[in-house]
């Protein structure tokens, strides 16, 4: 038992090492687009993870888990539109910081409104009111003429991370009050908000560094993905975790032990919805850009497929399965544009023939 | 002293009365055996006084106590556990996993998010003493779905222990038990009853002869005798309804 | 563990596929949709591009190029995937093409970046015109509110004074009624913006009751793509065509043409739309793509079409200026900027804001000498026009 | 507001809502009796608009169009339930889900790649193509066509569900599983046939609208998603909790685009209400299944005893 744990874990820790380094290796022989790919691979994991703790851990199969990736994405757009165009000050500001806590309380309100009532239903009704609504805030974007509507919304600069009184001579203040917020793993980060890309090579000293700098901003992702999964990881071992594993597999007896779970399934419902939330915040400051498709339901089911595909039983269950999305996506659409038969083929034979998804094959095939 | 008293219980499905105005009383530190032929409302009745089903009408009392709107996770808090005719168990835990949930679950509120709840000592400690006495220490490691019937009874028991009642209502414990594993949960419950009230649904006579120093026969959903067991076997609209020949 | 292993090194060895080296001199991108419905668009500009290609036989000044096909999916974050690809790994010195506006609005930055050029061979959303004007954008189509602003002269010509107007409920659907409204002289009795996007509606009778009951003497109506043939379709089918004429913008064009005409929706028969080009337009350079397009591909070529096939022509007279040395980002700028070459529309110059200024015209729907149905152009609405927005580029 | 508008908008809401009972109805039954989640119950909506008019086109009649389309879907669905479907019926609803993603995927992928992605005109007969007038109320025919074959299809549905063995069977599938293996039914056969039951239903829908629009790539991948909405609102397996639902939904949602900017209006400005109408009324079908799921989580008509 323990032997192949230990080989499960060694395993783990050389995927996590190859997604770290394969970019840089790429970006080493001249192949800059690699780092795009990983970088959305990452945060496809952060999402994907998040959504493991509700679907593999808690057994709650939230449809509409793209929404907190829109609303994480939209507290990036929306107060860097105003902070270049002009516009509400109160809620403009180019301050990471602030998108960050923007992001955390929308996705945390939401998630506290919807999963209370949501959690009320089970099974597919849960799938499909989860989905709904979703769905209301998909058509809410889109009413947000303000804010390009359907068009969506570019988002000129990446959050700036720089703490207040570090700013260099030169650097403006943000406006935001200096709120003490415990520093996550980032490398402290200043730029001044207008100069565009300049740093061309890791200087080894801290700052200034920009987020704008693609392998910095992966390594901010990278550092996320393993901030979450460790969280996850905690919590699923945790009194806490233990409750929902237990009502997955049979409320009926958590009730008769004396353990409403609806609580802890709330809160388990908020908790995802803050992660998936900063992997919107990640997203927008990926692709410059927000836009209601990130919360069409293609994207939810996305979500779920990664995390399936890769096995709901492991921590890294969704980082394997966002893994294997995101490059099969890349090499198939790649071959033909008719990419989506071979993929759809693919999912059926995942399903049909490999229970468990690819880390339940391996741990068959370790068993042996 | 009465433990847990139910007031007139009723319910009813559709047109059919399941449950119909039962009194029952159950003792302190005794064992109440609950008999009645099949589709009388013993299960419909335990279902109630564990809060899973709403009566329409009636109340139940827990230790002078009105339980009857309290939900079940309440009424398990308050002292009041039940086990499952069929077997419920988490299939995906182990053994051990599944005795330590059921002590977790007693000890206070589970809103705790670091500790690893493997390691806790308290709780492992406690899952543990009740595996040896459920005589499934052995078994400790194994998934729960892999024990036999048998196995899968007592850890039934053992998770509803975890949690200190101070009455149980066993929903046929002996159900698919061999002889020998029927003949240790006798003792077992022999000795429970030094500290717990204990509610006892049963097909094998022998056993509920063995056990109960109380009585209560259910037929139709109405209970037409309770009281001292000697008494009720005595009793000759039992022997007519149910017993049948005299014992 | 093995397999573990095998699937860190499968991730590891994808990575290092060796990406298949291009022998072409220059490289130009072109993002499309080449799936899902919106694929009929993504390939009739396709078919336009080889065309264009075929005729320069793969050499711009002096020098071999290649055209670099990328589908969007109909999705921008697609497109902006497919934008990077092409700007970081192939290397591509232009990207063209962009059907949406929400495809373009994701992915221009990619390309802006990295001091590369970016040409829009469709979408012409109104921020890209206005504040987000940049030096390295150009657009071989109009911008959104432009052809509609001729729908609004086309409509106070006709004597049309109360109008009822649909359009889908997004930003370029906006932008059209926001045209419509800056120049249409009559009053407005009705307007309707419905769903759009993945589960977009198709079915248009609450609307065209509305439209009826209104007493508006024209409707006009934007439906782009697979929408706008069930629109003609709905409206012939409640026997509007007799009683409500109708005013199209993007809605009739030679894609959904062949299809209403195999459905008999004759009722489309005479009506009007504005749009800057048509396949009857009279200059040489029209008369022999469209001439090529037919021959070629047997069927007229969409306004889609037309776009593309001066985008790739605009790119070949810049390579011509240049002799083929696109590295110089400000120099390759200028010479797109001049314009010198024959477009498909005629003469045309760019704006401040890198938008054609241009001709926009009235077409009709007619059956051409075969009894195939096609448009043609009945006038002029406006001369050289300029969009609103350049006002607000600070170029 | 004048009663000819209304009573239009209340024949469109009853179109509407037959097309989405076509498309519920075999998703309701699959879910109620197989526990199955069938995203590619979207496929054969898009499949049997296809086949329709291939065979229309070639054939040069609706009619022929339509026997070939029912023939051809069935036969579809047959394979497709043999090879794939047969072996999801024990798996949770998440495989379900993936893999009949999966197979809408293929199906988009295949249909693209024989018909192209333009999509396909179905042109309808003469008498069709006109109006019917009844006063001042003028309907296109081919809509109350629409409406009638649906009416007919949910009264032939009644009349097997109620009052056939098959039906009984049916019905008692829906409430309760493990019933059907002990009464010595073939299980396996009963599956296939509501399986192609459902399919061709949903087949149907896909050629009667798309005569209206027309047969296009993904079109059953818009209008599924309502659909589910449908059968969750009327309760899952509940054929006479489908009808009231699609109809439900029908007259919401046309009532909603018809209305509610004028509704709007009475009290916020003009520009306002033309913006929120648009949103509010895309929100109002998902508004109401969260309504209706708060206040019965069951849906309205829960088969019994399950």
């Amino acid at each position: 038992m323990k032997g192949i744990s230990t080989i499960h874990r060694m395993g783990g820790g050389l995927l996590l090492l190859v997604i770290l380094l394969t970019p840089f290796i790429m970006l080493w022989l001249g192949k800059p687009f690699w780092l795009d790919i990983f970088t959305r691979l990452v945060i496809l994991a952060i999402a994907a993870s998040s959504l493991s703790l509700l679907l593999s851990v808690a057994g709650l199969a939230s449809f509409g888990h793209a929404a907190y990736i829109g609303l994480g994405a939209y507290a990036v757009g929306i107060p860097v539109y105003y902070e270049t165009y002009g516009g509400a000050p109160w809620l403009a500001s180019y301050s990471g910081w602030w998108h960050l806590l923007l992001g955390v309380s929308v996705c945390a309100l939401f998630a506290l409104v919807t999963g209370a009532i949501s959690l009320r239903t089970k099974g597919v009704h849960f799938i499909m009111i989860t989905m709904a609504f979703s769905q209301m805030i998909l058509y809410l974007l889109v009413a947000l003429e303000e804010f390009g509507g359907d068009d969506g919304l570019s988002v000129d600069l990446r959050s700036d991370f720089s703490l207040p009184d570090l700013s260099l001579p030169g650097a403006e203040s943000f406006g935001l009050p200096s709120v003490n917020l415990p520093s996550l793993n980032l490398p402290p980060v200043n730029l001044p908000p207008v100069n565009l890309p300049t740093v061309s090579l890791p200087p080894v000293s801290l700052p200034p560094v920009s987020l704008e700098e693609p392998w910095v901003f992966y390594l901010l992702c990278f550092a996320l993905l393993l901030l979450v999964l460790f969280i996850v990881s905690k919590l699923k071992h945790s009194h806490f975790g233990r409750v929902l594993q237990a009502a997955r597999q049979n409320e009926q007896r958590v009730r008769a032990l004396g353990i409403n779970p609806y609580r802890y399934r709330l809160l388990a419902f908020v908790v995802a919805g803050v992660f998936a939330g900063l992997s919107g915040f990640l997203f927008a400051n990926y692709a410059y850009f927000v836009s209601p498709s990130m919360v069409e339901w293609t994207r939810s089911g996305e979500l779920m497929f990664m995390v399936i595909l890769g096995g709901v039983s492991s921590l890294l269950g969704p980082v394997v399965g966002a893994s294997v999305f995101v490059l099969l996506e890349h090499f198939l659409s790649r071959l033909t544009v008719f990419w989506h038969l071979p993929f759809g083929l693919l999912l059926l034979m995942v399903v049909l023939f490999g229970r468990g998804g690819i880390i339940g094959m391996l741990k068959r095939d370790s068993q042996q | 002293m009465s433990v847990l008293k139910t007031d007139k219980l009723t319910k009813c499905f559709g047109g059919v009365v399941a449950t119909d105005a039962v009194s029952l009383s159950l003792q302190d530190k005794r064992v109440h055996g609950l008999i009645g032929p099949n589709g009388a409302g013993k299960t419909t009745l335990i279902a109630q006084l564990a809060g899973q089903l709403k009566p329409d009408a009636g109340k139940i009392l827990l230790n002078s106590r009105n339980i009857t709107r309290l939900s079940e996770p309440a009424r398990v808090r308050a002292g009041l556990t039940r086990t499952f005719q069929i077997s419920s168990l988490f299939n995906d835990f182990s053994v051990q996993e599944n005795v330590a949930f059921a002590v977790q679950a007693n000890a206070g509120h589970s809103f705790r998010f670091w500790s690893n709840v493997s390691r806790n000592d308290d709780i492992n400690d406690r899952a543990h003493e009740l595996l040896e006495l459920l005589g499934l220490s052995n078994k400790a490691g194994a998934n729960a779905s892999a024990l036999s019937h048998g196995e899968q009874r007592q850890l039934e028991i053992a998770m509803a222990l975890a949690t200190k009642p101070s009455v149980l209502m066993l929903d046929e414990p002996m159900a698919g038990m061999g002889a020998e594993e029927s003949l240790r949960l006798i003792q077992l419950l022999q000795e429970l009853k030094h500290d717990t009230t204990l509610l006892l649904v049963e097909h094998d006579m022998d056993a509920v002869f063995a056990l109960a120093d109380d009585l209560s026969v259910l037929v139709n959903g109405a209970l037409i005798a309770s009281g001292n067991a000697t008494d009720v076997r005595q009793n000759p609209d039992v022997i007519a309804a149910y017993l049948g020949t005299p014992a | 563990m093995k397999t573990t292993f095998l699937i860190s090194a499968a991730i590891a060895s994808c990575a290092a596929m060796p990406i298949l080296a291009t022998a072409a001199d220059l490289k130009i991108g072109f993002v499309t949709t080449l799936t899902t419905g919106g694929a009929v668009i993504g390939n009739d500009m396709r078919d336009a591009v080889n065309l264009a290609v075929e005729q320069l036989d793969s050499t711009m000044g002096g020098k071999s190029f290649e055209i670099i096909f990328e589908d969007d999916g109909f999705k921008p974050e697609i497109g902006k995937q497919a934008t990077e690809k092409l700007v970081k790994e192939d290397n591509v010195d232009i990207v063209t093409g962009y059907i949406w506006s929400n495809v373009l609005m994701a992915s221009y930055k990619s390309v802006t970046r990295a001091n590369k050029i970016i040409i829009s061979a469709n979408a012409g959303p109104s921020a890209i015109a206005g504040k987000l004007c940049h030096e390295n954008f150009f657009s071989t189509s109009w911008q959104n509110d432009q052809t509609p602003m001729a729908m609004g002269e086309l409509l106070n010509a006709r004597g049309v004074e109360s109008l009822y107007m649909m359009a889908p409920n997004y930003a370029a659907g906006k932008d059209m009624v926001s045209g419509v409204e800056r120049t249409f002289k009559g009053e407005f009795v009705g307007k309707d913006l419905t769903k759009w996007g993945a589960d977009a509606q198709l079915d248009f009778s609450a609307e065209l009751a509305k439209a009826k009951a209104s007493g508006a003497d024209g409707l006009a109506v934007f439906y782009p793509g697979k929408a706008g043939g069930a629109f003609i379709k709905q409206y012939q089918q409640a026997g509007l065509s007799d009683i409500l004429p109708l005013y199209t913008i993007f809605t009739v064009d030679s894609l959904s043409l062949p299809k209403l005409q195999e459905a008999k929706m004759d009722g489309i028969l005479g009506s009007e739309m504005s749009m800057f080009w048509g396949p009857d337009l009279d200059n040489p350079s029209n008369q022999q793509f469209v001439e090529a397009f037919k021959e070629k591909y047997d069927r007229y070529p969409s306004h889609y079409a037309a776009q593309s096939y001066d985008a790739i022509n605009l790119i070949a007279s810049a390579a011509n200026a240049l002799d083929g040395d696109f590295s110089d980002t400000e120099k390759l700028r200028d010479a797109l900027m001049k314009a010198e070459f024959d477009s498909v529309r005629g003469d045309f110059e760019f704006g401040n804001n890198h938008m054609p200024i241009q001709n926009f015209y009235a077409r009709k729907v007619v059956a051409d000498d075969n009894g195939d149905w096609t448009t043609s152009i009945t006038k002029t609405v406006f001369e050289s026009h300029q969009d609103v927005y350049a006002a607000d580029c600070k170029l | 507001m004048d009663w000819v508008l209304v009573l239009t908008q209340a024949l469109n809401g009853l179109q509407l809502g037959i097309l989405l009972f076509l498309l519920s109805a075999g998703l309701t039954l699959t879910f109620g009796i197989m526990d199955l989640i069938n995203l590619a119950h979207a496929s054969f909506f898009m499949l049997g608009a296809f086949f329709c008019a291939s065979a229309t086109l070639y054939f040069d009649s609706f009619l022929i169009g339509i026997v070939c389309a029912v023939l051809g879907t069935a036969l579809l669905a047959f394979v497709v339930e043999k090879s794939v479907i047969s072996h999801l019926y024990v798996r949770d609803h998440l495989d379900q889900l993936l893999a009949t993603f999966g197979l809408i995927l293929i199906a988009d992928t295949g249909v693209h790649l024989i018909w192209g992605p333009a999509g396909l005109a179905i042109p309808l007969p003469e008498p069709l193509q006109g109006q019917v007038r009844v006063g001042e109320l003028v309907v296109p025919a081919y809509r109350l066509l629409i409406i009638g074959v649906g009416l007919f299809i949910a009264a032939s549905l009644y009349w097997l569900v109620n009052k056939t063995r098959a039906g009984m069977l049916i019905r008692a599938g829906a409430s309760n599983r493990q019933m059907l293996s002990t009464l010595g039914i073939n299980v396996q056969l009963l599956f296939t046939s509501v399986f192609i039951l459902g399919a061709v239903l949903a087949g149907l829908g896909g050629l009667l609208i798309a005569p209206i629009t027309e047969a296009s790539i993904g079109m059953g991948n818009d209008i599924i998603i309502t659909a589910f909405v449908v059968i969750i609102i009327g309760g899952i397996g509940s054929i006479k909790g489908a009808f009231v639902a699609a109809l439900l939904i029908g007259f919401i949602d046309t009532f909603g685009r018809a209305f509610l900017d004028s509704i709007f209006a009475l009290f916020m400005s003009v520009d306002a209400a033309e913006t929120a109408a648009p949103a509010v009324s895309a929100i109002l079908v998902y508004l109401l299944m969260a309504l209706v799921l708060v206040w019965r989580p069951q849906g309205l008509f829960p088969p019994k005893l399950r």
